[in-house]
């Protein structure tokens, strides 16, 4: 018997995602959990969310208790995909007990899984468990191990970023989960810190191009300012720019491949921004191209004439690394 | 590159920026891309200003040319390279740390060093940037502002409308091409932002220009809020007046340095007796006619204490020092809650250091006000002597009659002045001033001692005059014989009292020089290149 | 000649002096033998400014056009004649007869005449030309600055050798030609101070350009001292920023007439407890994260005051009315004693007259100096609830605490905002506030009865809304239906309050009509051209 | 017997004079007076001049002592011209008490002596009276009577000084005195308030012109700024400058006539002056002139430059009367 809980998840809301050529109802959970192991990426607010008092105990209780809440509030005939998230890594048995895990997976059994988690803890065995356990045969691909690689380049990861990893450890991480039945979601930060717009630009082309062969799918997400986070300190001392929605445009135009994008905080200054005149169509093409795949839309987005494209343009080739953000 | 300091403005310079055969003067903007070459391209290494030094010291590029130099981590600039302060526009929003990145950068790097800020200068900037110390400028920012549609002033930044609307006479509002208006609005308010520099009236220039930006009246703010920082690249005197015209003028380090050696250095003549009397227009004071009445009227029977904004007191003594002898404020009648208790503050400690039996106030208006406060503060009784007007008839009369029977004082101006300058206490017995008063000069025994700069109030001492102040105000040099000016890297050392425009004595084993100081000891001390001593006389000994 | 003033900022104008088919935008700068023709050759005929009543009534030349005009001598100016301030470049060096006579002047000279200042404008006076209610300008003083071989500029004159300095790119520098610089430099700043003048931030643009004359600071500060004069002259509210970027911006008219309609119209909330709290830099106030919070502790259960500089005391239910949501300041953290005096009496005067029998005090620094020194002088106690920082958990704890019990305010913002602006006391029982703040409109019976206008924080009444506001704002017209808006000379009568930017109902035998004033009374009553009112709805009676 | 007098003339002072070819060793005697009857000029300070109880007695004794007081400290053998003035009219009987006037004509017996009034007290018999006393046979001409015209036209007399008198009052004088024996002396005054520089040069020109047939000898005063008179006040606010001395020479060059001129506070902001680097050297020209009469002297000096000479004519075709002085 399902016991109706207070315990909510962060966030839980319903969506619809693109899986190849189909549309899906999907559910987005973000677990409260014992918080990210790593947790030193400086853009990242989810940081601050460390929950339970530390014990294996009190967290398992802690995750069952919002996979009920789930349950009570979204009754699992509505969707077709789950797409979980927590302050860090599903996978990290120091965040998420094993045993939930488990029981999560047994809970959405039928369904696709979009679990996140950082590349150390895409273990074989824990990946084919899970797999098993949520397989029902209706679709090929049951579990897509979401993986924040955020850009190819070590150096900008570690500098922009202070990601901890390595796109060696995705590579390997994509081989193990490939091996274990699993697939790959791999999500690209557009415009990490330090980084001008041209090369946050070339650095999310070049991304693209190198973690294709190990991604199933790519999901790109253009930089917004979360609160308490590094990230917003520089954005307010004027240090930090998110990326214009003119390179959002051009980084998906550039790339042959389909890649996600979901422009979060679209149009605000905290999020990708142009001048806000022209921000609010080009994120309804860039949301109607995620859901339909229609690459027509980003070039017809792209060609569209705006004051600020000019400006744009020229931060594009005059911004330089010792000296921006040009402009806010 | 060297960059020749030519002259100096509080924390702005000007010069010439020497390589080879070419040269620049400073303040000056250049196309970057041109200027440097390639040697800005350096991508992935943006280190923003706010980051820690953990990230700084990582990730900053050392060993290129020119250097970037970062509040958290003092990079030595190498002799003949310029600094680059990264990403300083973003500073400009915040005032706070503007001026705490500013000192510490001011603090680190060499002092003769040229120092570039990329992107920062828009002609409503530049004002700022220069009164700051920054010497190399870059067309980035106006570029932006043309790629924008935006019209540049240094009244602030603008549609690009104004291109139509007859505001500028420039070729590129002729040509209705707005990138040519805003790089040439930019160099001529570089060029104009110069001459102000060179007249030594940049200050008069920045408490106007900022009125316009609300973050520009706060760095002004916080930069006087530093005073022992400022205070050591002010200059101690000006030719030019000191324009106090606006509410900030009070907080000029000009204005507290004098406070500050008034009361701690200036030895007043021996004196039982003090009348405070109200400034004028005209100055020195003593020139003036309300003057004239004062001075006939006290007649030598007390010791004359002029009250005045925003320096609050003048000895008659130090009325020629700088800038009692030239400033000049906007005349309304009335003073303000804070200026009066900031001079009142300032009387009432001067008033607490030296006792008089009497304090006679001669004032009306705000000075009466400044002397009141400053009275019940240190616990004295005023007697007041003006009835209607401080030069009416009866108003003197009165002052007349209060000082009946009165003992004259031994006025002693050079003993004021050379405690004021020199900060010693010189025995002036059988010295005589001789000339027409303000050209003076002071002999002993018919050999000359002390000249009067006019233009400045400074006592010029001979080696004669020298001997008579024991210490301070000394430049120690090596073992050579200056031929011409002394070059900063022929300094040994410096007393760190001195600054610009201070009278110095050079003292070397085989030689000594009177001369005027043309840097602060601060910068002497942290120079490779410039004239630091405006030599004067040399002695072989 | 017909001057159509199109736009006004204090008593400066600008429109379009019409003359059969040609016409001139002013303020401009004319030729004048070529624009007045021979009609200024008028030989013997000097008066001076200062001369006597007798002389100038004797010697004064009456039916010439232009008119001059004099302080001493009230010449009708016919309908279509300029009127010529004759010898006013003499004024410039005279701050309190400069005020004097242009108050004189400009109570005798009906208000839509065009104004010459002949031989007075120079780069450097023009902006207090046009600030102080001038029009048109010639040559004649920068040809003479070109005779004398000085350069001009905005900042002031100065040797010709400027020319050759780069301080400038108009025509005449790169042509090396004195004459045609100065004129150019004349021309563009004529043009940008009536770009200022568009934007309603002359005053800021003046509080600039003085500060580099004397003369300028104290024509300035004279003239806020005459605060019934330019009173009359200064906009109800303005959409631009309100920059109070110097000490002077605390005597603008502007935030006299707040502090002023603060204590003699304010109707407050009814409420026992008032709880004091710091200002934002975000406005309206209520918009900042850091009063999202007081709101949400407070939680109603006190009235919310804002102690702010330079206005003081700014109620939580007009936080909306110019200037409260449009001024800017410079923050340093540091209140000047004046600032804090002149606060206090303000708060004084508030807490006087609308007595709390609880008043808190959430406020630091300046602000809590501010209540301290109001609470002195009227004899409260203030109960303090800041522990560190007005938003920290503690302080918020503290305060929240401090009202525990206390029960809730009827919040009354229509009340608040329309005695503020109307001088009224409405009762507001059933009036709903709809949309999505600060997009307020306000309804009875789903009847519109006000809607805000954000821009600048006044209440627009419908015809329903008047019938609630029983007297003043009333414009008389005569027994016509206006077909658009309503002209000057339309106008029998308006309420003596009413200022540029009012919303005013308009009143005629056959007509009613509601809209905004586009001139003060003052100028209704004196003119004989242009918009009086910008109509918005009209309905036949 | 004389008996020595603490009672001095307002001034006394020595001087050099020309009087045609003859240059004279001169006496200029300020007597103090019971002052001017009339009392009402723009420019004059000694209006404030008044002295004695008001009876005839006590002025007699005044003068009387003031001319004892000369006589003591200037003896009579060391000049060949006396010139005198009182601060109104020597020949007003209610500010010199006509035995007073007796008593210096025996005084001066011999001399040459120019006494100045105002035109409406030269009375033809108080004239031959004052010629007969002191005409011993040396001079043709023994007494000028110097007159204060300032001007030909009425219109600026009235206006720019309140003189009180006209240009016909002073012809009458002139016609009376020279009937009486005695010469005439006009003073000119070269810019009185209210006139631009052009309007007193043209004044000056036309007056000198017009007054020629009724004067021997003429002087050109070019206006100083006295203290406590109105000029002063105007000239304090901005609203009157005294004539540049490129104007006074003008005037001298423009008209064919020989005429004295003294440029009382030459060079100073109060008296005729030009920028202050050409000051000095127009003056000598004008003083050397004023002794020899070599108005090559006069032509040379308008013709050097200066870098205010372009001021200066600028001022001369620009400044009109309704907005003046364009300079200070």
């Amino acid at each position: 018997m399902i016991s109706k809980s207070d315990e909510k998840p962060l966030a839980c809301w319903r969506g619809k995602d693109r899986l190849g050529p189909e549309i899906l109802d999907s559910l987005t959970i973000i677990f409260k959990t014992g918080g990210c192991s790593w947790n030193k990426c400086r853009m990242c607010s989810y940081r601050h969310e460390r929950f339970g008092d530390g014990t294996p105990e009190s967290l398992a209780a802690l995750v069952r208790d919002q996979v009920n809440w789930v349950l009570a509030h979204h009754p699992l005939e509505t969707y077709q995909m789950v797409k979980i998230f927590t302050s860090g890594s599903f996978f990290d048995p120091d965040e998420v007990p094993p045993a939930m895990v488990d029981e999560v997976a047994a809970t959405f059994r039928g369904k696709v899984v979009v679990a996140e988690t950082r590349a150390e803890y895409v273990d074989g065995d824990r990946i084919s468990r899970f797999v098993a356990a949520i397989d029902d045969g209706t679709y090929t691909i049951p579990l897509y191990i979401a993986i924040g690689l955020e850009t190819t380049s070590d150096q900008i990861s570690d500098k922009s970023i202070n990601k901890g990893s390595t796109f060696a450890r995705f590579r390997e991480a994509s081989e193990t989960a490939r091996k274990a039945g699993a697939g790959i979601k791999a999500y690209l930060l557009m415009k990490p810190l330090f980084l001008t717009e041209q090369e946050a630009i070339d650095d999310m082309v070049r991304s693209i191009e190198e973690v294709s062969p190990y991604a199933d799918l790519i999901s790109m997400n253009p930089c917004t300012v979360q609160s308490r986070t590094e990230v917003e300190q520089y954005w307010k001392q004027g240090a930090y720019r998110p990326p214009y929605l003119w390179s959002v445009l051009k980084v998906l135009n550039a790339v042959d491949r389909d890649v996600l994008c979901d422009p979060v905080g679209g149009g605000r200054s905290r999020g990708p921004h142009n001048c806000g005149a022209c921000d609010h169509d080009i994120i309804t093409a860039i949301n109607e191209y995620a859901l339909t795949g229609d690459r027509e839309l980003i070039r017809a987005a792209a060609a569209t004439d705006c004051a600020c494209k000019e400006e744009w343009e020229f931060v594009c080739s005059h911004e330089q690394s010792h000296c921006m953000p040009l402009t806010r | 590159m060297i960059f020749e300091i030519r002259s100096r403005d509080g924390l702005a310079r000007s010069g010439i920026l020497r390589e080879g055969e070419t040269s620049l003067r400073l303040p000056a903007v250049v196309d970057a891309s041109s200027f440097f070459s390639t040697s800005l391209d350096r991508p992935f290494t943006n280190v923003p200003l706010g980051a820690p030094q953990g990230l700084a010291e990582q990730y900053l590029v050392a060993g290129e040319h020119p250097t970037t130099v970062h509040p958290q981590k003092p990079v030595p600039v190498p002799d003949g390279d310029i600094a680059m302060v990264a990403n300083w526009h973003t500073a400009l929003q915040n005032p706070r740390q503007y001026v705490d990145w500013l000192i510490s950068l001011k603090t680190d790097v060499r002092a003769d060093t040229a120092w570039y800020a990329p992107a920062a200068a828009l002609p409503s900037t530049v004002w700022m940037l220069i009164a700051t110390g920054f010497d190399l400028f870059d067309t980035t920012a106006v570029d932006l502002k043309s790629a924008q549609g935006i019209f540049c002033l240094p009244e602030g930044e603008f549609p690009a409308d104004l291109l139509d609307q007859g505001v500028c006479a420039c070729q590129g509002c002729r040509d209705h091409d707005l990138k040519v208006h805003n790089r040439l609005a930019l160099e001529a308010e570089v060029n104009r932002v110069g001459v102000f520099l060179q007249k030594g009236q940049l200050r008069e220039l920045a408490e106007a220009r900022c009125r316009l930006n609300a973050a520009q009246v706060s760095v002004l703010r916080h930069l006087d809020n530093h005073y022992d920082f400022v205070e050591q690249w002010t200059p101690v005197a000006r030719t030019a007046t000191f324009k106090a015209n606006s509410g900030d003028s009070m907080n000029r380090p000009e204005v507290k340095r004098y406070m500050d050696r008034l009361l701690t250095r200036y030895i007043p003549p021996s004196a039982e007796v003090a009348v405070l009397l109200p400034c004028s227009a005209r100055k020195p004071y003593s020139r003036s006619q309300s003057h004239r009445k004062f001075i006939n009227t006290v007649a030598g029977r007390a010791h004359e204490i002029i009250i005045t904004s925003p320096l609050g007191v003048v000895p008659r003594e130090i009325e020629l020092c700088y800038p009692a002898a030239h400033y000049d404020v906007p005349v309304t009648g009335y003073w303000d809650r804070e200026e009066v208790a900031v001079l009142a503050d300032v009387l009432a400690k001067y008033l607490a250091k030296h006792q008089y039996r009497r304090v006679i106030a001669h004032l009306e208006g705000g000075a009466m006000q400044v002397a009141a406060m400053a009275a019940d503060i240190c616990g004295i009784t005023l007697e007041c002597t003006v009835r209607d007007h401080p030069t009416s008839g009866g108003s003197l009369s009165a002052l007349d009659a209060a000082l009946a029977g009165e003992r004259r004082v031994r006025s002693d101006q050079i003993k004021g002045m050379l405690s004021f300058q020199f900060d010693a206490d010189v025995d002036t017995a059988g010295m005589q001033v001789r000339g027409k008063f303000p050209r003076l000069s002071v002999m002993r025994n018919r050999r000359p001692l002390f000249s009067l700069d006019t233009t400045t109030g400074m006592l010029r001492p001979t080696f004669e005059g020298w001997s008579l102040i024991p210490r301070g105000y000394r430049v120690v040099i090596d073992d050579f014989v200056p031929q011409g000016d002394i070059l900063a890297p022929g300094v040994l050392s410096a007393d760190p009292v001195i600054r610009e425009g201070d009278e110095v004595l050079v003292e070397g084993p085989h030689a000594l020089a009177t001369g005027r100081a043309a840097m602060g000891a601060f910068e002497m001390a942290r120079s490779n290149h410039g004239v630091a001593v405006r030599r004067r006389k040399v002695m072989k000994r």
